[in-house]
């Protein structure tokens, strides 16, 4: 008998169920969020559906404990997997001041927490490079040992930020890992006029480090070649951009109408690689999961998700006055010192 | 003349050049085949074909630097930047470059560019979908910016910047979009860059405004006549040159003067505003100069109960209004 | 104390906090090796070694994104951009990001940078190396901007600046660095950021203004009290937050006022000064309110004909405040 | 007997000869300007030494009739070839208002002339790349055969407005060729603190086109490069990024001093390179100059640059009225009409 994959890669079974289940749960509280736009309810969605995979393949290499993460939008299942949770991100989809983002100040999707080391996060995209590249000038600088992640798109990866930030942090072989979250299209303009090149992977070499291509419905293998990626930052070995192929399932966001610009057709096949599907024949052919488990599996994530969007909703607004809170830090000597 | 939408409106305008004068031509992110996600360039792709509305990577300093260097080159390219609040990535392209190239070389070589941007918030956009960034190109000399409050002053001065020499910035605001139905002559016609317009008489205070907060102030002004108050009011369609002839006619003429705008105040357009009237035409003012602006906070949050706190409103208009008329 | 110019307290300044804090570094184009194209960063190097006196590739955006990034981790970053010229590029990171870390967090994360640049014209550094940005800074809330006229103000400002849990934009006037020199504490001292300073007192008029230009102010002062006019000189010293009860102190105490800099006119720091006396001591002013800027145009020009034309001189600042002192 | 190197090459004797006599006049103006300006007569001076080659062997693949180039502050030699003279050079160093770079506006080295489509320059290095795309773009729209070409230094590749301009050029295929001469510093920072990769040339393939490495201080081979790149472009086939190594030989402006930075020995040994060194040994094996020819050669070029210079220097200064001039064009219908 041979091991199975993902004993292969270094995980346990617990940890591949864990996986998937936090899997499940971004589908669903994403899932949640588009019918609660479409009830009126809330202004704005913006989906991390067909990235999830991806995502958890490389939130499970990450070590929440001391790694910084500067996440994009899309990044629901690695920040729930960072330690947000259903209500939070409902919270964040409301706009309540309880939300841990920021307090219902940015749209839904825009992630941050301090205390999770998840670095705030704004709407520009690509902003979040050098920030990443800047944790993980820090961690050298002080000798630690933490490493620095950050996800963008691919159409991110032609912003100047991108460049300048890969650049630095070749240069000095910094602890950061560069995620490409490569999902087709940057709203309605798909990769073959967005990329001059074939694979973001293949700027790498332009900064003096490794780019992997990975299958980004394939969570296992997204692990094993983050994993790989993060063991390299943690001992001095330098950056890796890793390229991960994805499929946005959904239009870009609430606002969007996908069908002006691609096809059904499409779609639908790309639906049938759903990392999700792949994930739970995997678990299901390994005996890791059956159908009660399965069942349990799902009834939990929906009761809190439920609850998580009846305690948004019912969650008392910001008041008015606090519009002009925290322009500036109060004083110095602060929690910055 | 038929009633048309001011997103219609600028949309009218870009056809019509783009049939005029085949150099021209529209870059942008998702300009092309999505036509633009305010749907602004909807169907110039199909009539004009991939490059006269180029989808462009998302990269905003590229955008304009690129329509830059086609203008050179003898196009004259419209640039979108898909909300006003992603302009920062191309500031030093705007301001080091279209700013300057006419003048750094000696009035050889021109910058026939325009760089629409829709603006300004009301619509759930929070912090990177919302902003007001025209008082910061505002203050650079070579500039020009234009920010219409009608749909036929959209029309006219979209149409008077393409085909103006010079790089202009031409700021939509978002809200007006689709709430805005005017009348709008068929076919083409020109609004002069650089002239405000009186676009109510009055004689108990000046009201000096543009883009959406004009219409609060339009109708806090017909609230506010039942009061028996009648308001001035001016907008100012053109930032950048500030029309000051204008400016200070519509501030003698009532010696109460209001300045709106939505974004902030601090060095903002009704600071400058304000300024050149204290210069001249201190004497004939009865109070203080005010200004009514977004609050100084860095952007508007997405929290309805914080963007309500933010956004002006005729209310809030009206207020500072009565306050001054009864000065 | 002992007699400073102003290049020295700066690097005072960033040795005394390096040595007391070792989370502070700074990084830049050719700030290490180099000691900076000024030399203000002579000797970092040498004493903190290469992380902490960090070259930087050629990328403003970068140089302060991953600043941004350095203080989220712990660092306290100051970053060099070797000219205010080209801050131009690091703009969406200065004004998306920096700006807006704290507020868009609701307060969870906050941005201890310093932004250095050495600003300002009279060096024959033509169009590029000679401007004035700091009025599109001043406009965003969020950030703070210091503009120190002073070998004492510039090392205790920076002091206070980098121990500032905001993000500081410090602008240093390369026309100062060796042409000023004064008496400054040895070791540990800080000024307050958002204080103005009255560095002149009289009571027939008031000139207010910041950096170079203040040196201009205090000699024309000199000159006019011959003629009999004592001015009040204030030193904005920051221009965000302004020193909003210094300001109108100032105003009301003469009811003339003349505001000088160096950056150009329209929606400058000026501006605003003018706007907030229009709007809270209009019935204290005598005159009009005056302000003597930068002209309208780009930049200023290489050729030294040109370049005089656009500077200001204390012979230009007379005349202004002589004409206003006999208004 | 072999084919000399410049006939296989595709030049002709007169041409070889005017190449090196461009580099000589290139190399003279400049050391005129550091005379000048230690005399305390111009303030600043920023040098093509080092580049001549380089620029030369660019220059001469170019069709000055109808191929635009943004160049960039050391392209003395290129701007020569493209029609400009000691005295506009000269005019430009004493700030007059007959120059016709900038009427004296920007510093010396700041190029520019509408009529010879050389692009207006500015000091924030990398603005000019994606001008040079612009134009590229504007062949492509309108179907002409000029090509445009952009050069920069190796330092400047860091910035993103290179990153954004390679990419779009690459995926519409236009006609550019990024001509990056890498000198090895970007003024006291070496380029392994630049450069997270060992040639900038690597960077062409994450955005789809050709990258090539040249001896940059060997004008010929440049000149083979540059003609291969210009053909392809003219011919559909898209951009190049060529990559000439050469090497400053002098500080980076008069402002610098890059004893604090380098030493003397890494000078010397790179002045034993000098592509002018090299061209005269060559011309002198082929038989193409000898020292009657080239002592009448420089003689020519003294006389002209001591025109220029005493030109330059009683030309009278721009009135300072104009300063007002330019802000904005005259009316519309103007010139760019
Ligand atoms: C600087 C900037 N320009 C434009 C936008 C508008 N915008 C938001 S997402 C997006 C597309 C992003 O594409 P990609 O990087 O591929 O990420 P994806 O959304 O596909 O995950 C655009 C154009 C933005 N947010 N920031
Ligand atoms: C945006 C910007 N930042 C900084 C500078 C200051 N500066 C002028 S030249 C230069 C170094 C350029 O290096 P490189 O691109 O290698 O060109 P080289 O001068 O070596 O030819 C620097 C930092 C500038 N001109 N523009
Ligand atoms: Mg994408
Ligand atoms: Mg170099």
């Amino acid at each position: 008998m041979t091991t199975p994959k993902h004993r292969q890669v270094g995980l346990t079974d617990q940890q591949v169920v864990d996986m998937y289940r936090y899997m499940l749960l971004a589908r669903t509280v994403d899932e949640r969020m588009w019918l609660l736009n479409r009830a009126g309810k809330i202004p704005f969605v913006i989906s991390c559906q067909g990235q999830e995979g991806a995502q958890a393949g490389a939130g499970f290499a990450l070590d929440p404990s001391r790694d910084y993460i500067a996440p994009y939008y899309r990044d629901l299942c690695l920040v729930l997997i960072y330690g947000h949770t259903a209500r939070t991100e409902l919270l964040s989809a409301f706009g309540k001041p309880e939300d841990p983002n920021s307090g219902g100040r940015q749209m839904p999707g825009h992630f941050g927490d301090r205390r999770r080391r998840i670095i705030t996060g704004s709407s520009p995209v690509g902003t979040q490079i050098p920030h990443a590249v800047g944790a993980a000038l820090a961690a050298r600088m002080r000798g630690e040992d933490f490493v620095s992640y950050v996800s963008f798109g691919e159409g991110t990866s032609n912003q100047g930020d991108f460049h300048e930030a890969a650049n630095f942090a070749g240069i000095h072989k910094l602890p950061v890992i560069f995620f490409c979250e490569n999902n087709q299209y940057a709203i309605s303009v798909p990769t073959q006029k967005q990329l001059g090149c074939a694979n973001v992977a293949d700027r790498a070499a332009g900064y003096g480090f490794e780019g992997v291509v990975v299958d980004g419905m394939d969570p296992l293998e997204v692990y094993r070649v983050m994993r790989a990626a993060v063991e390299k930052a943690r001992s001095g070995g330098g950056p890796t951009l890793v390229e991960a192929k994805t499929y946005r399932l959904v239009p870009h966001s609430s606002d969007d109408d996908d069908r002006t610009y691609r096809s059904r057709e499409e779609v639908e096949e790309a639906r049938r690689g759903d990392s999700l599907v792949r994930m739970r024949s995997y678990l299901l052919a390994e005996g890791l999961l059956d159908d009660a488990a399965e069942a349990s599996m799902k009834q939990a994530i929906l009761d809190e998700v439920n609850e998580a969007t009846a305690y948004a909703e019912a969650a008392p607004h910001a008041a008015p006055e606090t519009l002009l809170q925290h322009v500036y830090a109060e004083g110095g000597g602060g929690p910055w010192q | 003349m038929a009633v048309k939408q001011y997103i219609e409106a600028i949309r009218d305008a870009l056809f019509e050049e783009m049939r005029r004068d085949e150099r021209v031509f529209v870059l942008g992110e998702d300009v092309g085949v999505r036509g633009g996600v305010f749907r602004v360039t909807d169907g110039l792709y199909a009539e004009f074909g991939e490059y006269r509305a180029l989808d462009f990577p998302l990269t905003e300093s590229a955008i304009v630097g690129v329509a830059i260097g086609a203008a050179a080159a003898g196009m004259v390219p419209i640039a979108e930047i898909q909300f006003a609040d992603f302009i920062m990535p191309a500031v030093n392209q705007i301001i080091s470059e279209a700013a300057k190239f006419h003048y750094r070389s000696n009035g050889d070589w021109n910058c026939p560019i325009v760089i629409r941007a829709p603006y300004g918030g009301g619509i759930h956009g929070a912090l990177y979908h919302s902003q007001s960034v025209e008082a910061l190109f505002t203050h650079v000399p070579g500039l020009k910016i234009v920010t219409p409050a009608t749909p036929y002053d959209a029309k006219g001065l979209l149409k008077a910047a393409i085909r103006d020499p010079d790089p202009v910035l031409f700021f939509e605001h978002k809200k007006l979009y689709r709430s805005i139905k005017a009348e709008v002559p068929e076919g083409d016609y020109t609004v002069p860059i650089g002239r405000a317009a009186v676009v109510r008489e009055g004689t108990d205070l000046t009201v000096i405004s543009y883009g959406y907060t004009l219409h609060l102030a339009l109708e806090a002004a017909g609230e506010l006549a039942k009061q028996g108050f009648e308001a001035e009011v001016l907008d100012l369609r053109t930032l950048r040159p500030l029309d000051e002839s204008a400016i200070l006619a519509a501030a003698r003429k009532t010696g109460k003067v209001l300045i709106v705008h939505e974004d902030n105040k601090v060095c903002g357009v009704g600071a400058e505003v304000s300024a050149m009237i204290a210069e001249h035409a201190l004497f004939d003012l009865d109070a203080p100069i005010r200004r009514l602006a977004g609050p100084e906070v860095p952007a508007m949050p997405f929290s309805p109960t914080l963007e309500k706190a933010y956004m002006l409103t005729a209310q809030k208009v009206y207020d500072a209004m009565l306050e001054l008329a009864r000065f």
